[in-house]
């Protein structure tokens, strides 16, 4: 049966040549699976390599240093007037409270130059703390109180040992007098790791220990439902009609070129884009999660188009021919039978898209959106960063107790991120099916 | 096969290998073409895959009551020609269908006209059996949904499984309604898209070889089937098997290499066919 | 009072206009029994007031939206005493315009308030209530008006479903189009620039010059001497750092999509891949930072160790992480497509005798080359248009090179750098990124025309 | 709009999101929106027009030019405050694992130029591979410097300080200056593109990082880097002196800049809180040598000089049109 | 078809709802399962895909220069069956296979097997022909290429061709081999399948149905190749028509409802039947 061989040739089985070959061919076989295996294991290796040095960097963020003081709450400083006005109950000077009670645990330090370093060991942000304490409670005023309040980054970062205590004093932020006053605060047990709540409940601030993670979380939150709500139906609808729909010639070439193309085009110059268009032309206005949502639904678009139309072409067309078959109209065809198979495809181009967008800082630099914005955005046209760029700007900071903090906002944008996949991926195993 | 088809052009002694490639005339159709009331109506019809032509200025009429079987070797373009009565070749990348087909008098290639009520009236049944990837259920339910047939889940039950009943797949699928169409075996899932089509009630119904992959029995259970949809509406069969064809049909259609050589009464086609061709064909003398 | 309020407001109304055309057809049609008379599915006809309920009124508010503050503006300032506005520039306008309006919404305003402009705020607050009202008024009179004339259409001949589906089918038009109008948004904003830039740079010089030194160039003595804009370097880096990614991303996304989808159980799979999904969402400033800080002095160690002269921030670095970057854009979009292979391509070759990576590698991957490539094409595209990770890893010399252990630069960051940075932005330099951004555009096209006739040469489609 | 809006320099971004945040904390206005743009970008903005959609106030690293001065006069910005906010040094450091440097200017910029003169005084491009090839004191290891790209106002302000001072040290060059000024800034200001100086964007922590990770390497970047990393990195004495807080402060250490805001005085009046926000900058709580603005990092200006500009600042005098 | 099986059981006697579903001990086959010099040896084979029992305890040898035809009402596990002995069910999830199946003496199902050249050694064509998306011509040489039978182009030219005619394609495809094999016809993808599987020269080869697409003639030239191919080889065919059964296969098989009812020469099959279930159905007297 063997035809092809020569002819004179003993007649040779199939299962000889196969047998003879088998050898190498499964050399071939174990080679390509390994190959997938290790392809994989590396993919995996990587995503591994990132989070372990990014959680590495930043876990200890999520604790911070507070110092326990015996703050007395002197009616005469907070309302000298007796009458619990809250107006005068904000305004009082609470700073004077935390020297006053600095002074009582360190009575020997009187020098102007000492009380000053002695002050800055205290975060700016704890007279606030005092504050809210006496306005939800005017109880407080008059008692003495323990009180644990937010240290300073740079005790904070030699509580963590961030800072090499061993270290001579000139290359050492915190300098020796500072040392001692710290160790004999940790000695009598004043010194406290606690939860870092400020870093999810607050907006950034410039001071290290003050500056939270949850402006720019909710400002990716909105930017990224915008995101989503503009370029999830546009991509499908889009793919769905150019795949399906447009006739085939010229011109549908032309777009799909021009979608292809545009997947290319650097983030940045979608920046310019709306830079120029939606906020010169449309008057959106600037550093909200609108523009971006905006910006980065034109940036993630083409992602989305591209892996649906591909999604879309994988569909046999004999699902199609049995669907028309029995009357259902062209987009009944695609609604109920072509889209439900090329769905999972379509996530994942969803998901890809959206991730790249909850990363993306380039063109979110021509519309504003590198800023420092304290308050926490309360809708889509407040002003507001959004993580990546929060990351960027921490990232840039002098101080190095950012340091951590930006491998932390990283681990919260990474939650955010997984968050956000796991629900795309829980869909797409619905839809997934062989046939 | 070779020697078959060289042999037979030898024999017809007019195709060249010109012909076989298409480019040659259309043959004048032996035969009454035409039928007292007709449903369905073409006249010339041409069609081409690309430049390759596949059905040649075939004219055939489809009556009301009637079975109209079409026979041909493998290939000649039965299918072809049976898609464009519903329009089903619009889905092919370039395909061209050219001259006239109506339905009730009205030209389904006419601009205006909307290929959705018409597949709905004109149903098919494809040669390769095409479940959707749901449920057995959701397979025969979906064309009396998206048309609305039926008013509640009760009557939509009815309604699958009398269809299931008529297309003799009930007692096998009946405990595993709710398991996927693509999980049954060859001969099942035909039967499934019988049952598919036959549940929106078309008016016209074509089958390419609906039998193909069933049974004796199987087989006649559709041959009852299609003997009983008869009585109301018209049908189009293409089958390889001429017993089936005597059996089931009122008039034959016989294809050849795109051409519609011979028509008539199944009973003269089979038992006195006037072109050669045919004659060829039906007594298996063909190679 | 607001918007969002009648927004969900209009919603609810779609949704009852949505019941209400559907009763409104079955009692058309002569009862729940007679619906076969009926031209569409009622459901159609539900949607169809629906959408004649919604679409004109959302039209309209949005207009609304858009326009009401601009008209208020219109009326208040014409009602403010002229002398007030006298001389003023449009911008000085807006200014007082902002005063007021900071003034009526109660906010803190600064200067001192005159009897006028306290008038004025107050004339705001009140046109403000009115158009409010009125806007509730005008939306829901339309979303009425459009259900009354969906009821009068609804008929049983009238093809509601074909009118519904045009619409979705205008809708989808849009949807395509938005990309169309992107494409010509971005050539626009980038081309009248650009002329700009080439009117003061000959075309040539920038096209074909080798020294790539924006800085220096065009200090009028320095022109030729130093630095100049010869974009090719940057061209030769785009492609040495995108070709660099590619080698890392293609072959670890392919092979892992293979493996995940065809050798893989499920459980892994369906683990792996979201896994490896997240690579593609971490910020580049982080990628940056592993290239520069982890990878690159790795490479330079092990560079010196072998004796060769590895530049501490060279091509290679960045490309391999950004080659890191973009294997889930290969990856998940080939395991996609690589699953949606009916599983009878399969059935068939192994029924011929063929190995699994046999049949991988000759029937599925040719079967999912349309999808594969597609995905291969938007790594590339991210790869040549990813900017972070150079600009932290490979740095910004543009050196011409074939060299991956030199430091090369790429066309974007010098788009960034070109326009963020200390520049004055009127200069030629800044004209430059438009010019790189065009060029790269055409490039791009270039490349993804004949990508788009390879894949139609290839493509195999089943059944 | 109700709040504040500044943007430019990244260099005084820092500053400015200081102040803003105690403006806002300590004040009853909003807390102001500070962007990030770099200074280009930041005039841009401020000198495209008047109005609620423009910015307020531009942060810089360097003077206003005159092309953007008559930007903005153009687009109708006629009035706009200088206000100049103190000193940023540059530092020229390495790891704390390297050897400790000393340099002169002279010698930074024999190092870096594109172009430097021979024994007989004409210019040969630089042949200089080693540092020991300088001044044979100087460490015996290749010429590796990392420093911002030309976009950044540390590079400009690091040319025009460290490089033009030091190339002025050689007698023959600083001749050029008059007969030659074209000539001169082009021989002062080129920067050699041969590897040894490599642009290495512009996050300065990063620099500081491959600093500690290449000890051979020297990089250029803000003070305030170098001293929230003096364990890790050591910064350059340039002629002898040590950039520390008081060298930059009393002018000794030669590398450092000035650094500005601009206000347009048109907007103060109608957007609230640009005044106030401008006391509070000028206060000495915030920029005197013992405010938060040092703890930060800046060098403050002396303090008859800060009087007086605060006086201005707070009187919001215009500007004269700058020279050049 | 509801009142068919019903009245079958209940003259079977011994079939109640529960055994429909599967959970009864299989019977024994009537006739003689053996051959004198078997190639294939198959004993209690059961198939389940999940819980459901496909095949019950099926013992058949298939013997050398022999063809087997199975028969069998549809959905009666004949492909199940078929497919087992190649080990393509095992791409199916969630099918299981218990007993024993030996090629050669080989049992097939062995842990340390490998089933690349049993299938190699055992070829099969699909009931649903599944042509690569490849071109006519790649089709046919993939099994070639991938095995390495051919030492060069020319040759490889050869088998194609040579394999193309024996199915009875090579005139029509001969000028358009290069064009995608899916472009083809129902019948001509069967033929491409066939030519596909006959190129490797397997030395069993199982067809599922081979010519349910065909029309007389293609069918056969068929017959003729499996006429041909028997002299060497071992053939196992499932078949809906009878009389191709007759025509073809030395012996048949009869399969019911998973389970095997009888096995012997095929002429006493269909002359002399012993079970009444299969007389039943090879008279038509089914239902
Ligand atoms: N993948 C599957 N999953 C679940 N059940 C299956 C699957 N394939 C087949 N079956 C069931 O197994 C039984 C036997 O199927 P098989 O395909 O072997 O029948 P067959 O004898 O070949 O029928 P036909 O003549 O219709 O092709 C049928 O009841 C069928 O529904
Ligand atoms: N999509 C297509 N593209 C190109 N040619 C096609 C296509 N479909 C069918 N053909 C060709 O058109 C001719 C007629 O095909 P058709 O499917 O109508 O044959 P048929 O009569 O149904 O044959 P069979 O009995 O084998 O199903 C054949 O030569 C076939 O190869
Ligand atoms: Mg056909
Ligand atoms: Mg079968
Ligand atoms: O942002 P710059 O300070 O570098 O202009």
């Amino acid at each position: 049966m063997n035809n092809a061989r020569a002819a004179g040739a003993p007649p040779q089985r199939t299962i000889d040549i196969v047998n003879a070959s088998l050898k190498r061919r499964y050399a071939k076989e174990r080679r390509f699976r390994l190959l997938g295996l290790g392809a994989v294991v590396l993919g995996l290796l990587f995503v591994a390599l990132l989070f372990a040095d990014i959680v590495g960097k930043g876990y200890t963020a999520f604790q911070q240093t507070y110092i326990q003081l015996p703050v007395t709450f002197d009616a005469s400083v907070i309302d000298p007037e007796g009458a619990l006005d809250p107006e005068t109950l904000r305004r009082a000077n609470y700073a004077a409270l935390i020297r006053k009670a600095q002074r009582e645990v360190f009575p020997e330090v009187t020098a102007r130059r000492d009380t000053r370093a002695l002050g800055s060991m205290i975060s700016v942000g704890a007279s606030s703390h005092l504050r809210d304490m006496v306005l939800a409670d005017p109880d407080l005023i008059g008692t003495t109180k323990e009180v644990w309040l937010l240290a300073d980054d740079d005790i904070d970062m030699l509580v963590k040992g961030h800072i090499d205590r061993t270290l001579p004093e000139s290359e050492r932020r915190v300098k020796d007098q500072t040392l001692g006053w710290v160790e004999r605060l940790e000695s009598e047990g004043r010194i406290e790791k606690r939860f870092n709540t400020i870093f999810f409940t607050h907006g950034t601030s410039r001071e290290p220990e003050l500056a939270g993670i949850a402006g720019a979380l909710m400002g990716s939150f909105y930017t990224l439902a915008l995101t989503l709500l503009f370029s999830f139906p546009i991509g499908v609808g889009a793919a769905l009609y150019l795949e399906e729909f447009a006739p085939k010639n010229r011109w549908t070439d032309l777009i799909e070129v021009n979608i292809n193309n545009l997947a290319a085009v650097p983030s940045i110059v979608f920046g310019l884009l709306g830079l120029a268009v939606f906020i010169g032309i449309f008057g959106v206005p600037r550093s909200t999660p609108l523009i971006a949502a905006l910006v980065l639904s034109l940036m993630t678009l083409p992602t989305i188009i591209i892996a649906s139309r591909a999604a879309l072409k994988s569909v046999p067309p004999s699902i199609r021919e049995a669907a028309l078959g029995v009357g259902a109209s062209p987009l009944q065809t695609q609604l109920h039978h072509v889209l439900p198979l090329a769905m999972p495809g379509m996530l994942t181009g969803t998901i890809i898209g959206m991730a790249q967008a909850l990363g993306e800082t380039a063109p979110l630099l021509m519309i504003g959106m590198i800023a420092f914005i304290v308050d926490i955005p309360s809708g889509f046209t407040s002003p507001s960063t959004v993580l990546p760029v929060q990351i960027f700007l921490w990232a840039d900071s002098p101080e190095r107790a950012f340091v951590e903090r930006t491998s932390a906002a990283i681990m919260v944008l990474l939650a955010f991120l997984i968050l956000m996949n796991l629900t795309a991926v829980l869909l797409r195993r619905r839809f997934e099916r062989r046939w | 096969m070779s020697t078959t088809v060289d042999e037979m052009s030898r024999r017809t002694g007019a195709m060249s290998s010109a012909e076989l490639s298409g480019e040659r005339e259309s043959r004048a159709t032996v035969g009454d073409v035409t039928v007292a009331n007709p449903r369905m109506v073409c006249r010339d019809v041409d069609v081409w895959y690309g430049a390759k032509q596949a059905i040649k200025g075939v004219s055939l009429d489809i009556g009301k009551n009637e079975v109209v079987s079409m026979i041909g070797p493998s290939g000649c373009g039965k299918s072809t020609f049976l898609r464009c009565l519903n329009r089903m070749n619009d889905t092919i990348d370039g395909c061209r269908v050219t001259g006239s087909i109506q339905l009730d008098g009205q030209d389904i290639y006419d601009k205006g006209l909307d290929p959705v009520p018409l597949r709905a009236q004109v149903g098919m049944v494809f040669q390769k059996p095409n479940p959707f990837p749901k449920s057995i259920y959701e397979n025969v339910a979906y064309g009396a949904r998206i048309h609305g047939l039926t008013n509640n889940k009760a009557e939509l039950d009815e309604l699958v499984s009398a269809s299931l009943q008529k297309a003799g797949l009930w007692n096998e699928v009946k405990d595993r309604l709710d398991q996927p169409g693509t999980g049954l075996s060859g001969g099942q899932q035909q039967r499934l898209c019988i049952a598919r089509t036959i549940a929106v009630s078309p008016e016209v119904i074509l089958m390419d070889e609906p039998c193909s992959a069933l049974d004796p029995i199987a087989t006649a259970i559709i041959e009852e089937l299609i003997d009983e949809l008869r009585a109301n509406y018209s049908i189009a069969i293409v089958t390889h098997s001429m017993q089936q064809a005597a059996r089931v049909s009122q008039r034959t259609a016989y294809f050849h290499l795109g051409d519609l050589i011979e028509v008539g009464e199944t009973n003269q086609i089979f038992t006195n066919p006037k072109h050669r061709l045919t004659e060829d064909y039906i007594t298996g003398r063909f190679g | 009072m607001n918007p969002s309020t009648l927004l969900i407001v209009l919603l609810g109304l779609m949704a009852f206009a949505y019941h209400f055309g559907r009763k409104r057809a079955i009692s058309a049609a002569g009862g729940v029994a007679r619906l076969n008379t009926l031209h569409s599915l009622p459901a159609y006809y539900g949607l169809y007031a629906a959408l004649w309920a919604g679409i004109p009124a959302l039209l309209l508010m949005g207009l609304w939206v858009g326009f009401q503050n601009e008209i208020l503006i219109t009326i208040v300032k014409s009602e403010l005493p002229p002398e007030i506005l006298d001389g003023m520039s449009s911008g000085q306008i807006g200014l007082i315009v902002n005063d007021i309006k900071n003034l009526a919404s109660g906010t803190i305003v600064s200067g001192v308030v005159t009897p006028e402009m306290q008038a004025a705020a107050d004339r705001y607050t009140q046109l403000d209530q009115i158009a409010r009202w009125a806007m509730w008024l005008a939306v829901l009179a339309v979303a009425v008006a459009g259900m009354g004339y969906a009821w009068a259409k609804t008929k049983p001949t009238m093809r509601a479903r074909n009118r519904v589906e045009t619409i979705f089918m205008v809708i989808l038009v849009i949807f395509s189009s938005i990309a169309i109008l992107t494409t010509l948004g971005i050539i626009l904003s980038v081309l009248f620039e650009s002329l700009l830039f080439f009117k003061s740079v000959s075309p040539l010089e920038f096209f074909f010059g080798t020294l790539w030194s924006p800085q220096t160039a065009l200090r009028a003595d320095q022109v030729g001497a130093s630095g100049a804009f010869g974009a090719v370097p940057l061209f030769t880096g785009t492609l040495m750092v995108s070709a660099i990614a590619m080698l890392v991303a293609v072959p670890i996304g392919l092979m892992s999509a293979i493996y995940l989808s065809e050798y893989a159980p499920r459980r892994v799979r369906s683990y792996a891949k979201p896994t490896l999904e997240v690579l593609a969402g971490v910020p580049t400033v982080v990628y940056g930072f592993f290239a520069a800080l982890t990878v690159a002095p790795v490479i330079r160690e092990l560079g010196i160790s072998l004796g060769l002269d590895v530049a501490s921030e060279s091509a290679l670095a960045a490309g391999l992480v950004m080659g890191i970057m973009i294997i889930p854009f290969v990856s998940s979009l080939s395991e996609d497509v690589i699953n949606a292979v009916p599983q009878a391509m399969r059935d068939g070759s192994y029924a011929l005798g063929a190995t699994q990576s046999e049949t991988i590698r000759r029937v599925i991957i040719p079967a999912a080359l349309p999808g594969i490539v597609g995905g291969i094409l938007l790594a590339v595209s991210r790869a040549i248009g990813e900017t972070m990770i150079v600009v932290m890893a490979a740095g910004l010399a543009a050196n011409l090179t074939a060299n991956p252990l030199d430091s090369v630069t790429t066309v974007t960051v010098q788009i960034v750098t070109l326009l963020t940075g200390d520049q004055e932005f009127d200069s030629p330099k800044t004209m430059a990124a438009f010019a790189l951004g065009l060029t790269l555009f055409v490039v791009t096209l270039t490349l993804n025309v004949i990508a788009l006739q390879i894949v139609r040469k290839y493509r195999e489609q089943y059944e | 709009r109700d709040s504040v809006w500044i943007a430019g320099s990244s260099t005084v971004f820092p500053f400015s999101t200081a102040v803003a945040e105690t403006f806002g904390r300590e004040s009853s206005f909003p807390t102001p929106k500070v962007e990030s743009l770099g200074t280009g970008g930041g005039f841009k903005l401020f000198c495209s027009g008047v109005g609620v959609d423009k910015s307020d106030i531009s942060n810089a690293s360097r003077a206003i030019k005159l092309s953007e001065f008559e930007q903005c006069r153009e687009n109708g910005v006629t009035e706009i405050t200088e206000v100049k906010i103190g000193y940023d040094g540059i530092a020229i450091a390495n790891a704390k694992s390297g050897p400790v440097i000393d340099l002169t200017l002279g010698e930074l910029w024999q190092a870096l130029a594109k172009d430097v003169p021979n024994d007989a005084g004409e210019l040969v491009p630089n042949p200089y591979k080693k540092w020991s090839e300088i001044n044979k004191d100087l460490p015996d290891v290749a010429i590796e410097v990392l420093g911002p790209p030309p976009t950044s106002g540390t590079r400009d302000a690091f040319v025009e300080l460290a490089m033009e001072g030091g190339c002025d040290s050689f007698d023959s060059i600083k001749a050029l200056k008059k007969t030659d000024k074209d000539k001169h800034k082009a021989v002062c200001h080129g920067i050699r593109e041969d590897g040894a100086f490599v642009e290495a964007g512009e996050n300065d922590n990063l620099i500081v990082q491959k600093l500690v990770a290449n000890p051979n390497a020297l990089g250029i970047f803000g003070y305030s880097f170098l001293d929230q990393n003096a364990d890790k990195v050591q910064g350059a004495k340039i002629d002898g002196v040590e950039p520390t807080f008081e060298t930059i402060a009393d002018g000794s250490y030669p590398v450092s800049r000035s650094i500005y805001f601009y206000v347009k005085n048109a907007h103060v009046g109608t957007i609230p809180g640009i005044q106030e926000y401008v006391a509070e900058f000028t206060n000495d709580k915030a920029w005197g040598p013992e405010g938060y603005l040092a703890d930060k990092g800046l060098i403050p200006l002396p303090d008859d000089m800060r009087a007086s500009v605060a006086e201005q600042a707070q009187a919001l005098t215009p500007m004269e049109a700058p020279a050049k």
